[in-house]
């Protein structure tokens, strides 16, 4: 089934002359930064096609645009991925090629040493059952300690606003946060935080996604050959990256103060930017596993991934670079 | 000189149709204030009735019920297919507009006057403010005005909407005696022009003795029609003629009877004048 | 007299009174619940039908059917009922306080001309400003605590109940006012018996105004702090919105549209009393 | 009869303060409306003076000034300590409260009752209120009331603050002249009982010539004293009586002189009788 | 007489009046002024002193010099013009489109019975409903364009300029109603003649209340899409935030409450001409 719409207003058809790309203004979207400022995506799009960017400041709105056709494409993070996939009952998009990995840390408050510390604290979380916040709870859960999704157990879990976590954590109303970069290396060089744990220790290879590409699938279905320039582009700016990470880094840095008026200051980018890696590989098992975490501590009704993926065109690109295939389990 | 009413009527309906009829209208406020009580009273095409009575015995209640400001709660009114104008015993002029245009405005709504311009509007309203002896305060805003101005543009208002039937609740209580007597003669004389039907409400027995073809009193809560005299001087007449001051006085003293009767009870502390 | 008087309205009674009390017990309910359950109806049927013709996918715009049966689940869950007796009691304290804060403010904006040239604008400025702005001072002074949310609640609701009261002190009629002044009234005393009841009309809707920006100040609110064990409409709301669950945001849209459309009444009868008793709801005709 | 102001005034400056003094007070409204020119005027303790003068011509506005309630432009207004009660041209009753809370308001901001009981207020109020003849309708609001129903309470409102001046603008306008002939007779009563001060508005002249100690003539505007008549009829007088109804038909010729002259412009367009 | 008059009038001038004009040219601004001036200058004085007792550190809590430089940084780029101005256009675009929503609902559910019994506290109900709650069914229905963001304004300002024209209609004195029938004014001319013009003070505060609303509505919906590069106000203060900048926000802040005082003040001389001309602006004393 091909999302059920109809093709409205949105310019899918035959002729299609621009394509819809969202992302966020954060580092963790860098391949998105990058690639927009690079121009990567434009010259792969070719002349016939325009680039349309929307820059969203949360999941939802994200995922808003996806099902009401407004974006063909956009990064996101892997929770509002799984939402969109298990609302719309396998229907509405496909991952189409990771983009980052990493960059998620516990910062936890002087005088806090080891995991038994936590007992009695306050640890802030992005928000109640997303990627970290089913990070915390698991591993806690794993050490023996109980939480609720009220607050409540042995190490009370604060759902909260990054920004505000930066705050209160300044204002020492937190005792610490399971938070992505940059508020991860915020809070080390602005409020003295430490790191107690680096979740990528958690995962095996050291890796679990942090973002990804996602496209519409009727959009997949229609425009496989816009998909495959958006992935080729994709590629192309994560190689970029790899391989000249000060460029990235300036032309990040560019884009977010053209989208924000305000660069990331640069110890923190360039402590943020070093915690993440930026690999084509979605890490499948990582978001299943993170899946699989959420239902075991009841944050999530039983889904089906089977068939979020669609790497074949990511694939195809890679081999043609002569890269390794990445897969889908 | 003084005529019961069961005389008078067969006289007046004797084929042409009245501008305004009231059979048995009663009207009941709330659940048990009864206001008027199964009056019955017509007025004749072009006919100056003037109507009497204590105060609070119903006359601005008749008023609205032929107006159609209010429904009766018994009874039937018609008043035929006339226009009605009326002037009500406050000035109610809209605040937001000028004197002037208070008066345009009614100008404007007139069917007949529907095609006539902006500027025929205002020199109307200036002629009509003219003859209420308020030329040159157009522009003025109603809070500007004294209590009689502002009656004198409520009357403006009311001689502009060029009715057939005006309805008239004490229009010239606040008026001094002299420019009560000029405007007499105006409304009279508009009167007779236009073969207005008026019915007028007033305190001052000897305006209603000037003015009327008939002076209809009511009597107190619940008010009824009580007596009807027809006053047949020759006009003009002059308010401070022999003859009106004659007339007026054996109606004040009919008047008093009334009053009296109404008062008595309010001296004795608990018997109330009100249904209860 | 009197027993003939009330004979006769006894007699009218039969004819006109008697007519209208029976109607008014059960008939005039329904007069005044017809068109509402009409609109309901209406509204159901265009949704339906909208869902059916397509347009979008159900897991975007869900058909009433799958919205409602939503509805059901949770109010057949306990939860359901913390989350709105948490933010019903919040609404109910924060906007306490803002009535009081802006009695107080209004009063004295209003009749203090220094203090009026001084702040007068400001409280429309404040009234602006959106709450996310004040989240971090609500936190700097309340920590994670009930009171943050009930101070963004209080800075939403305020100044528009200050504003409201303002304007009725403003279009008090100037005779009113002069009556009260000979009556020996004074300052406090004027206030009292002749500003604040003359302003009551303006008042109430400025309270109705205040209502809604508390609520909305409170929805927003309620993401500030998630206090333990403690559930809220406002979180219910925006969890639903973060899972995309489009069949859960639109039952709580339904919630919070009843809830208001409920307090609506309650001031739409407080609003019918006055103008009773003001002899307002005398209609033409 | 008539005595101009010159020879009148050194007769009643003989030695006490008067309660009320207007020295050469003009009163002009936005930039050029010359409301009151240069009145000077007084009231003695225990006088009643009733104000007659055409519509519009500064009645109210001077009753406003003496209240307080607006500021002369020039001259200066004495009213020395004693308290003010006022009454009106609009009845000025407050909707949200009852007809008999509207008294009591009155009778509890007085100072020498502030000691009363809400009882003891309630009392007093009905009192008032069986004194006006609407005995029994203290519980209805004023919007359930007539016309000339609202002026009486506003009369009970005025008469409950027990002042030591009062001001009266119209009060009686609305009303039949059978019940106003009753508040004459009450309005009398107490103004002898309280030993009050009373400027009294009107523009029946008969009213005046029955209730007042002095009539004062203004003219139109802008407003000036033109004329005092002291009246020494011997009371009671009886609105209806011979040498009530002759002074009052002197004054009325006089009053009428002055009212034409003012009314004249306004026949001739374009000439108005504001000060632009 | 004429000319004495004038004459006598310009004598008074001379003691009086042109005293009083004198006054209004410098003084009377003054007087307007002064009270705003101290104001301001004790909210930075007790600002400063809080911040230097060092309750809180400054980059939480930042103090005025700091708020102020950054303010002077944004007032020297560009970026920040651009961003009042879009801001600003999307206010007024989407605040007009509401004014006619409003207008028309409101006189629609005034007047007409029916409708009042069904939709009138539906108003309220969706005066209630947070921005945030609107944001899918806006990008359903107007994708990531501009009007999304003004369809979430207008949701969020009509309602309230609805109720304010409402609440002016119920309160319009039936006096006035009963001559404007008399004139034959019926239904839509009475409306326009009579029952609008009395309903404008309501009108007005409802108006005043809508644009904040709208302004609050706007602020959440300018962080529903931001389009190719476009800044705004409301993204402005929400980057502030998510960067936890405290001075930049604050900036912000101020901002968005200089915008909000001058659009009170055109507000406030409207309703001050309106109160002139109505004669509500003659005080007692
Ligand atoms: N809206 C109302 N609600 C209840 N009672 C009313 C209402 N209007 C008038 N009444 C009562 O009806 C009676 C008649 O009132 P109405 O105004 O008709 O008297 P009126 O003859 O015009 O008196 P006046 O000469 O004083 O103006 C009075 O007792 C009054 O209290
Ligand atoms: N607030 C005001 N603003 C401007 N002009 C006013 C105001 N009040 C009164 N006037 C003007 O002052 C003059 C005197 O008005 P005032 O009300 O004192 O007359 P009055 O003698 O009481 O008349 P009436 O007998 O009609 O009540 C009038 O020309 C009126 O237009
Ligand atoms: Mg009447
Ligand atoms: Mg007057």
């Amino acid at each position: 089934g091909g999302g059920g719409g109809s093709s409205s207003g949105g310019g899918d058809g035959a002729a299609k002359t621009e394509v819809r790309l969202g992302f966020f203004p954060n580092i963790t979207h860098a391949t998105a930064l990058v690639g927009i400022k690079k121009g990567f995506f434009a010259k792969a799009l070719g002349s016939n096609v325009t680039l349309k960017t929307a820059s969203f400041n949360a999941g939802p709105a994200a995922t808003e645009a996806i099902f009401s056709d407004a974006v063909d494409a956009t990064y996101i993070g892997p929770n509002p991925a799984i939402n969109a996939w298990s609302k719309s009952k396998g229907q509405a998009i496909k991952i189409v090629a990771g983009a980052a990995s990493g960059g998620v840390f516990l910062v936890v408050k002087d005088g806090i040493n080891s995991v038994e510390d936590l007992k009695g604290k306050k640890i802030a979380t992005p928000q109640l059952g997303n990627t970290q916040d089913v990070a915390v709870r698991y591993y806690l859960q794993e050490k023996g300690l109980k939480t609720d999704t009220k607050g409540g157990g042995d190490v009370s879990i604060v759902p909260q606003d990054n920004a505000q976590t930066l705050q209160t954590f300044a204002t020492g109303d937190i005792d610490g946060a399971w938070v992505p970069e940059p508020f991860a290396s915020r809070l080390v060089t602005e409020s003295k935080g430490k790191i107690l744990l680096n979740e990528a220790d958690l995962w095996p290879n050291k890796q679990f996604v942090i973002t990804h590409l996602i496209v519409r699938q009727q959009f997949l279905k229609e425009h496989p050959d816009l998909v495959k320039k958006l992935i080729e582009a994709h590629v192309e700016s994560n190689a970029y990256i790899q391989s000249d990470p000060a460029g990235a880094k300036e032309a990040i840095n560019a884009e977010l103060q053209d989208l924000s008026g305000k660069p990331l200051k640069q110890e923190v980018l360039d402590s943020a930017f070093k915690n993440i890696t930026f690999t084509n590989d979605p890490i499948a098992s990582s978001l299943v596993g993170s899946a699989d975490h959420a239902q075991k501590i009841g944050l999530l009704d039983p889904v089906d991934l089977n068939g979020i993926y669609d790497l074949t065109i990511l694939n195809e690109v890679l081999a043609a670079k002569g890269q390794q295939a990445v897969s889908d389990k | 000189m003084t005529a019961p009413t069961q005389e008078l009527r067969p006289s007046r309906a004797d084929g042409h149709e009245p501008a305004v009829r009231l059979d048995a209208v009663s009207k009941v406020y709330g659940r048990e204030l009864l206001a008027l009580d199964r009056v019955t009273l017509s007025v004749d095409r072009g006919e100056f009735v003037c109507l009497l009575g204590a105060s609070g015995c119903g006359k601005s209640t008749m008023l609205n019920l032929v107006a159609g400001l209010d429904h009766a709660t018994a009874g039937e009114i018609d008043t035929g297919a006339g226009r009605i104008a009326m002037m009500f015993q406050e000035p109610a002029l809209f605040p937001w507009l000028t004197v002037s245009a208070n008066i345009e405005l009614a100008l404007r709504v007139t069917s007949s006057a529907k095609s006539t311009t902006r500027r025929e509007r205002r020199e109307r309203a200036a002629e009509l403010l003219e003859m209420v002896h308020l030329g040159g305060l157009g522009a003025k805003r109603p809070h500007e005005l004294s209590g009689g101005m502002r009656q004198r543009v409520a009357l403006a208002r009311a001689l502009a909407q060029d009715a057939d039937v005006l309805l008239m609740d004490e229009p010239f209580g606040a008026l001094d005696a002299m420019t009560r007597d000029l405007l007499h003669d105006e409304l009279e004389r508009i009167w007779r022009e236009r073969e207005l039907s008026v019915l007028f409400v007033t305190h001052n027995v000897r305006e209603a003795v000037r003015l009327g073809d008939r002076v209809v009193l009511l009597s107190s809560r619940p008010g009824t029609v009580i007596e009807e005299y027809p006053i047949t001087l020759p006009r003009p007449r002059r308010t401070d003629s022999g003859e009106v001051a004659g007339l007026a006085s054996a109606i004040t003293d009919r008047l008093r009877q009334e009053v009296l009767r109404h008062a008595q009870p309010a001296q004795r502390p608990g018997a109330t004048g009100t249904g209860k | 007299m009197t027993a003939d008087l009330s004979q006769h309205i006894a007699g009218l009674d039969a004819l006109e009174l008697s007519h209208r009390e029976r109607r008014s017990v059960a008939a005039r309910i329904w007069a005044r619940t017809w068109p509402m359950f009409s609109a309901i109806l209406l509204v159901l049927a265009i949704w339906e039908v909208v869902v059916l013709t397509g347009w979008r996918p159900e897991y975007v715009f869900p058909g009433p059917v799958t919205v409602l049966g939503e509805l059901w689940n949770r109010l057949g869950e306990a939860e359901f009922y913390d989350a709105v007796a948490v933010t019903i009691r919040r609404a109910i304290t924060g906007f306490a306080i803002a009535v009081l804060v802006g009695l107080v403010i209004g009063a004295a904006v209003s009749r203090v001309r220094p203090l009026r040239a001084a702040f007068g604008s400001l409280i429309t400025g404040l009234q602006t400003m959106p709450s996310i702005a004040w989240f971090p001072l609500a936190i700097l002074l309340f920590k994670l605590s009930e009171s943050a949310i009930l101070f963004v609640v209080v800075l939403g609701a305020a100044p528009s109940i200050a504003n409201g009261l303002i304007a009725g002190v403003d279009y008090t009629p100037p005779i009113l006012l002069r009556a009260g002044h000979i009556l020996g009234l004074r300052r406090l005393a004027l206030y009292r018996h002749v500003i604040l009841p003359a302003s009551l009309p303006s008042f109430l809707s400025g309270l109705k105004q205040g209502w809604a920006f508390a609520w909305r100040s409170l929805m927003a609110g309620e993401l500030l702090v998630i206090i333990a064990h403690q559930t809220s409409i406002g979180e219910q709301l925006d969890n639903a919105r973060e899972l995309s669950d489009a069949p859960g945001l639109m039952a709580m849209m339904i919630v919070i549209l009843v809830i208001g459309i409920v307090v609506d009444m309650c001031f739409g009868a407080a609003d019918n009393a006055l103008r009773r008793r003001w002899g307002l709801d005398q209609r033409v005709g």
